[in-house]
């Protein structure tokens, strides 16, 4: 059951990778990359790190991956800020 | 298990990339870079090496090794970067005299 | 006999970090600290005299495992002259560097710079260990190329630039052969090394340590960054630069070749050496002739002279430790290298002195200087037939046990390239003299004799490392690849 | 399990090499900027896989890498500003 | 299938490796390279997991992605504008000298003889080293002469880094004068990391002696918390003549040093008492974590450089 759970989230998670590459690859313009990626790699994180979870051994491990998803949800939400008001000073001067 | 034998082989061609960068470019920032590539890539051959052979275990002599020349080079890098942007401050080009014809 | 070895090491160190935190009393703490060592390190020398070399086991694990450290009647030698030249930075760097008032920049910076060169000169001095030498040589590095740019005017910025990434190349190239060695043979330690079943990347590994060595050392062709980086710097700072870090480089260079990797010096590489310290002594010889500040020609000698260290490789000959005169060679490099210390950072204190004076080190300037500061001439003068190899000095000596390896084995080539040098560096050494002894009124100044006799020690050492010979000649054999032939001369 | 986790890693590190190519080509300092954010998480999605896949002591390296990727956007940000030390958000 | 996948993975990665370090040195655009070369530092990291050598993973993670990037991003953003690179040196020389060491390196790598590495011999004295982590046995038992030079090489470049300051700056503080919007995202986040950073940072010196981590990994990520609190404008650097600050940034190597010559008192240069290896090794640890952070911290932030900044 566990191994099902891993299976189906962690290529769930895949596919948002997948989605927020062709995206940063193929968006015409700065802005609408940022959005994309902002979406896109933080629910993949998520479903990856749900998937693993159920792989886990120990309550430790659960609890660290934890951390590792609040820090990245955290970092990318800072970064895409940051980045779009550096975009938008650059280009608006 | 994991073929050391590829990152050995990429740690050459990361080596000769960062002297290709070394010797070719003129604005001291990329020479610093190349610096550091170059380095990574001998870290790379050793850490490989060191994971060859029966004993599945890396060699903890060589990950010693390695962790001292990270920070050494970050160490001369730090300083290197400092350096530069006092003399640029001081010149106004990122370029030693020699190199400066390379400035456009 | 531990914590002799340990205070070499440790109490520069801990001077260093003193000095780094109480920043008006860094002169201070660098004289308390040439006083512990040149303490350690005569009994050093006494203990060592006694015919064995000193070794410890750092932290008591063994080689392979652990790091040793091994003082040789080499490493005394060197570790004597080093205490020696940092006697002499300490007591006209205190004039440099040396405030009252709130601190500055140079003054706090230059005393923990000085101290950590200095002790990681004495570290390469002592370690027998491959990666300890490469970290060692990376702390030496940074401190010198600080040095250089501690004037921080432009032209000192390029200078230590320059000669921070041709230093930066030379040790990954070090370290680059010192991975390949460890990844065939699992040990790092040189006598281990020395003990090793030869594997076919051997010869690559000991060539790009050369290649980085010979950079870092600014042998021939690498030597470009040298004589504005010497030049650059305050007198202290390029006497250090100058007598001691090409000779750190150098003595792993001789500790490769001839104690780690013989069974690797082929006839045609040893030749390769040769020519390469003969283009080095011709080159450095003929740019110092041409050049007009003294400081220029104090560093353009110092590109000749490390170019005789090399020759020590074709006269002692590799594999070969019984070619005849082969510890000649040996003991006559060491006379060389460390007379040429002595005599070099006392020329570049007694530039110091004159540029206070003058304002200036271009050579008119210099005219009538042996009247106006006659001990400082003195000194330079001394400075001068130590460098040239003139009887009695320790010049002399190196020479004559050069010139009589050369004969000894045959190799007349050397023995040429010898007497060429010593008339070179007599040519373009009798500029400067001729104008600081010419009958001219200098513009009397005020240099305190104090101040004067700094270097005049340091030359005095030098020209008696000839006349007392033979205490240095018994203990540079010893613990060398020779120390078991020693009736043979 | 292991060879799942291991082949969905080496298809996130393919998924990797297109944002490499819209750091490479730019063009603006953001939209580099934006693809290598993409990749520091797409590393600590490889960790993650790896380490479920080998070792779990691994995800301590997700954990860094996560923090300095956060800290890598602020010097970004710092770097990008007028004066080299403003911030973005300052009018 | 698992050893196809891993092979596959294996492949892909040193490609990913090999292909960013080419990138990095070929791009034209200098910020480009500076991304690319932070981005290299992360593939890099995923190597070394591969290799089994997690301690490296995490130096190289925080060390090489992490602050050499900070130190990369400032320096750029100080230096004078320049056009891209096109440089006037004919490619060909470098292109011969890069692929005739690649290859020499590549035949290297592949005749080294059957390897003998210490693995052996460091397991057989592990028990009496005091730590359980073998990479932390080397460090800081086995080759602690290396590992002390390396602590003050840092310092060192700290001072090496100060001494180039301007002048009529010198006594102010370390850096430009950072700023941030009051209440803004940067100035929020420079609130926010600290406590966790510092969570993540003393775990990983904790974790040190038994697993993989140790006062490097530990020390880099309580610089990068410092430095993001003052990049937030949280907080301004400490004054360069603060005693107290030069005091934190000896600290670790004094220490280290002071046991050393303690241990020569007694016989052996930094020797360590099995009974209390660990304890020292802890203290030791402990001491040079902070070091560590503050020098690492102070050299990114870089010189004194604003002459107005006297307080």
């Amino acid at each position: 059951m566990a191994d099902v759970v891993t299976y189906f989230m962690t290529a769930l998670g895949l596919g948002f990778y997948l989605a927020g590459t062709v995206a940063v690859i193929r968006f015409p313009d700065t802005y609408s990359r940022l959005h994309a990626l902002t979406k896109a790699d933080n629910v993949g994180l998520g479903f990856l790190i749900v998937g693993i979870a159920f792989q886990a051994d120990s309550w430790m491990v659960v609890a660290r991956l934890a951390l590792v998803w609040g820090l990245a949800l955290m970092a990318a939400g800072i970064t895409a800020q940051l980045i779009a008001r550096t975009a938008l000073q650059r280009q608006s001067p | 298990m994991t073929d050391p034998t590829f990152y050995g082989l990429c740690g050459a061609v990361v080596v000769g990339t960062g002297i290709y960068g070394f010797v070719l470019h003129t604005h001291i920032l990329r020479r610093l870079l190349s610096f550091n590539v170059i380095g990574s890539g001998i870290f790379l051959m050793l850490g490989a090496a060191g994971s060859l052979g029966p004993d599945t275990a890396a060699d903890p002599v060589a990950q010693a090794l390695i962790i001292t020349g990270i920070v050494v080079a970050l160490s001369a890098t730090a300083l290197g970067l400092a350096l530069l942007v006092a003399y640029a401050r001081a010149s106004g080009s990122p370029r030693l005299p020699e190199d400066a014809n390379d400035d456009p | 006999m531990t914590l002799v070895l340990a205070t070499i090491v440790g109490l520069p160190f801990a001077a260093a970090m003193l000095a780094v935190i109480f920043g008006r009393y860094g002169g201070p703490l660098a004289a308390a600290a040439v006083a512990g060592v040149a303490v350690a390190t005569a009994a050093l020398i006494v203990i060592v005299a006694e015919g064995q070399p000193v070794t410890i086991d750092v932290a008591g694990w063994p080689a392979p495992l652990g790091i040793t450290l091994e003082a040789d009647g080499l490493a005394c030698g060197f570790l004597a002259m080093a205490t020696l030249v940092m006697s002499g930075v300490v007591a006209q760097g205190r004039a440099y560097f040396y405030n009252t008032g709130p601190e500055r920049r140079a003054t706090w910076a230059f005393w923990p710079l000085a101290l950590l060169l200095w002790a990681a000169i004495n570290a390469i001095f002592l370690s027998r260990d491959l990666f300890n030498l490469y970290v060692g040589l990376e702390l030496m590095t940074l401190c010198a190329v600080a040095l250089v740019a501690i004037e921080g005017k432009a032209e000192t910025l390029a200078a230590a630039l320059r000669y921070m990434l041709v230093a930066l190349i030379g040790s990954l190239l070090y370290l680059l052969g010192v991975v390949l060695l460890y990844s065939a043979h699992g040990v790092l330690d040189i006598g281990l090394i020395a003990a090793r079943v030869t594997a076919p990347t051997d010869i690559l590994a000991a060539a790009l340590m050369t290649a980085g060595l010979a950079a870092k050392m600014a042998l021939f062709p690498f030597h470009a960054w040298l004589p504005p980086a010497h030049s650059g710097a305050p007198a202290p700072a390029s006497a250090m630069l100058s007598a001691l870090v090409p000779k750190a480089a150098f003595v792993i260079l001789m500790r490769l070749w001839l104690e780690a990797v013989p069974d690797l010096s082929a006839a045609s590489l040893l030749a390769l050496f040769g020519t390469l310290g003969t283009a080095a002594i011709l080159h450095g010889g003929v740019m110092a002739l041409r050049q007009n500040r003294l400081k220029l020609v104090i560093a353009y000698s110092t590109v000749s002279q490390i170019g005789y260290l090399l020759l020590v490789f074709p006269l002692a000959g590799g594999a070969s430790a019984a070619q005849p005169g082969a510890a000649d060679a040996w003991k006559g490099v060491v006379f060389h290298a460390l007379s040429h210390g002595l005599a070099k950072a006392a020329m570049f204190l007694c530039a110091g002195l004159w540029m206070a004076s003058v304002g200036h080190d271009r050579l008119e300037g210099l005219r009538g200087q042996a009247r106006a500061t006659p001990i400082t001439a003195f000194a330079f003068g001394l400075a001068a037939i130590a460098l040239i190899g003139l009887p009695p000095s320790g010049g002399f000596t190196a020479k004559y046990l050069m010139l009589t390896s050369a004969l000894a084995s045959g190799q007349l080539i050397w023995a040429v390239v010898l007497l060429l040098g010593g008339l070179l560096t007599a040519a373009y050494l009798y500029r400067p003299l001729a104008m600081i002894f010419a009958k001219a009124d200098a513009a009397p100044v005020a240099v305190s004799r104090s101040q004067q006799a700094v270097p005049l020690l340091l030359a005095g050492t030098a020209i008696l490392l000839g006349i007392a010979s033979s205490g240095p000649f018994e203990l540079f054999q010893i613990g060398s690849p020779w120390a078991d032939i020693e009736g043979l001369e | 399990m292991t060879s799942w986790l291991i082949s969905l890693a080496v298809l996130l590190l393919l998924s990797l090499g297109g944002a490499l190519w819209r750091v490479w080509r730019g063009p603006e300092p953001a939209d580099r900027m934006i693809a290598a954010q993409l990749i520091g998480t797409g590393g600590v999605g490889i960790v993650l896989l790896l380490a479920a896949a080998t070792d779990w002591s691994m995800i301590d390296v997700a954990l860094v890498l996560a923090l300095l990727a956060a800290v890598a956007a602020v010097a970004f940000a710092k770097a990008q500003s007028a004066d080299s030390v403003g911030d973005p958000e300052e009018e | 299938m698992m050893a196809l996948a891993e092979t596959g993975f294996d492949l892909v990665l040193c490609a990913m490796i090999a292909t960013t370090a080419l990138l990095a040195i070929g791009v034209r655009d200098q910020f480009g390279a500076v991304v690319l070369f932070v981005v290299y530092s992360v593939f890099l990291g995923l190597g070394w997991l591969r290799l089994g050598a997690l301690d490296i993973a995490l130096a190289e993670v925080a060390l090489g992605a992490g602050l050499t990037g900070l130190l990369l991003f400032g320096a750029h953003a100080r230096l004078p504008a320049s056009v891209p690179v096109p440089s006037g040196r004919a490619v060909w020389p470098a292109a011969c000298a890069a692929g005739g060491s690649g290859l020499a390196l590549g035949w290297a790598f592949l005749t080294l003889p059957e390897p003998v590495g210490l693995q052996e011999a460091v397991a057989a004295n592990l028990g009496t080293s005091g730590v359980e982590n073998p990479v932390t046995a080397v460090l800081l038992n086995f080759r602690s002469w290396d590992t002390l030079i390396e602590s003050i090489v840092l310092l060192a470049a700290l001072i090496g880094v100060w001494s180039v300051a301007r002048d009529d700056a010198w006594g102010g503080q370390p850096g430009l004068r950072q700023h941030a919007r009051h209440g803004g995202v940067l100035a929020n986040f420079g609130r926010l990391l600290p406590p966790i950073g510092f969570m993540i940072g003393v775990y990983l010196f904790w974790a040190g002696s038994s697993k993989p981590g140790g006062a490097f990994q530990a020390g880099t990520v309580l610089a990068a918390v410092a430095l993001v609190v003052f990049m937030g404008g949280a907080m301004r650097p400490p004054l360069v003549t603060a005693r107290w600050l030069r005091l934190v940034c000896v600290a670790g190597p004094a220490v280290f040093l002071a046991v050393g010559l303690t241990g020569a008192a007694s016989g052996v240069f930094l020797g360590l008492r099995p009974d209390l290896a660990k304890p020292l090794i802890l203290a030791i640890e402990a001491v040079l974590t902070f070091s560590i952070a503050a020098s690492l911290a102070l050299s990114v932030i870089g010189p004194p450089e604003d002459p107005e900044d006297h307080v």
